[in-house]
């Protein structure tokens, strides 16, 4: 069981990948955690996260199945 | 849910076939469009030739019935159609088309500014500025 | 002075033409469009079927003219089209298109509907609303 | 010489006619005076005048060639 992990944006272009798989995450801050030491690059923008669709306002436990995106700020119009 | 998004720029034919088909809605009086296009902005000394965009499209089509929703109990409409556009849409071309009817002026014209304004801040929506130099950007909104 | 009056309803096909003609105006990112539409008002059991437009046209091509001065010194616009039906527009069709361009959106929506509020309010042209039954009402713009 | 008037909307509706010369007319004030006399409905309505394209404010004189137009309230859009 695992979270699915969606990258969008200039976030999607520092990772180089857009949609995958993560297990053993306990919760946002972790995940923040894991993906800045992988990719130091992500410590200098500014990003929001969906869990399951809805932006969190503060950090949250991940359940198995959740769906979490890493999205920049929005630029639509 | 209603469709939004349109693959590619949005076309002056389909925004005249939105028109016509309110010619039988006979209780509207008043139409605000708005209509987003691309700008041939100079980053650096290059030109934006189009924007590419790409959207998180399940949460995109729920915030923007989130959005409908509240504009519908907020104003006094007869209809409302959003439409944005996913992939390439080169400098001139419409990328975004608002569009709102109402008896009288006032609802429609508020309404579409609203609607506007919430869609660029509150919709997961990108968009990559292709420079003529075959570079990119992205495009941040003000 | 600009063409204003058109002979009839404005179509959305002329409507179309007109979107299409600004893809060649980079620096625009922002249309707002006010299409004001017959009703099919209600009089006394009566159904509006139609409005009759006449105006004094010499007068209403000078005020609109010196709208659009006065628009354009007030906001930061690249293009401004102003067009009203003269005769017959039947319920359901157009009989007003104001349509505004500019860099960024705040200017074209505040001055497309200070546009119109201006139109109804200072520029000489009258509607007399045909009734299902024959009979006819002169309207009066509230 | 005489001046044209034009009469728009309900009042060319109440006068019968659109467009006509009258002399011997000194200023506004004169012009309304005679017109409502032909016509005591446009007393019951409220019209705005414009004097060579110009809406006046108060009244004015008129001179020959001068073009005066009788104008309800505008109901365009």
């Amino acid at each position: 069981m695992s979270i699915k992990i969606l990258a969008f944006g200039k976030v999607s272009e520092l990772v180089g990948k857009s949609t995958w798989s993560a297990t053993e995450i306990k919760d946002t801050k972790e995940l923040k955690e894991h993906l800045e030491k992988e990719f130091p690059e992500l410590k200098n923008i500014s990003y929001f996260i969906a869990v399951n669709k809805s932006l969190i306002e503060s950090e949250i436990i991940l359940n198995p199945e959740d769906v979490v995106a890493l999205m920049p700020a929005f630029s639509g119009g | 849910m209603k469709k939004v998004f349109i693959e590619g720029p949005i076309l002056p034919n389909f925004i005249a076939n939105s028109i016509a088909k309110h010619s039988s809605k006979k209780d509207i009086g008043a139409h605000s469009l708005f209509l987003g296009q691309v700008r041939a902005d100079e980053l650096e000394q290059k030109l934006v030739t189009a924007i590419e965009y790409t959207a998180y499209v399940e949460m995109a089509e729920e915030k923007i019935h989130i959005i409908r929703e509240e504009i519908f109990n907020k104003y006094n409409l007869s209809c409302m159609h959003i439409y944005h556009s996913c992939g390439t849409v080169h400098a001139g071309e419409i990328s975004l088309f608002v569009f709102t009817s109402s008896r009288h002026r006032k609802d429609a014209f508020s309404a579409c500014e609203e609607i506007v304004n919430r869609i660029k801040t509150e919709v997961p929506i990108w968009g990559k500025e292709i420079l003529d130099n075959a570079t990119s950007n992205w495009k941040e909104n003000n």
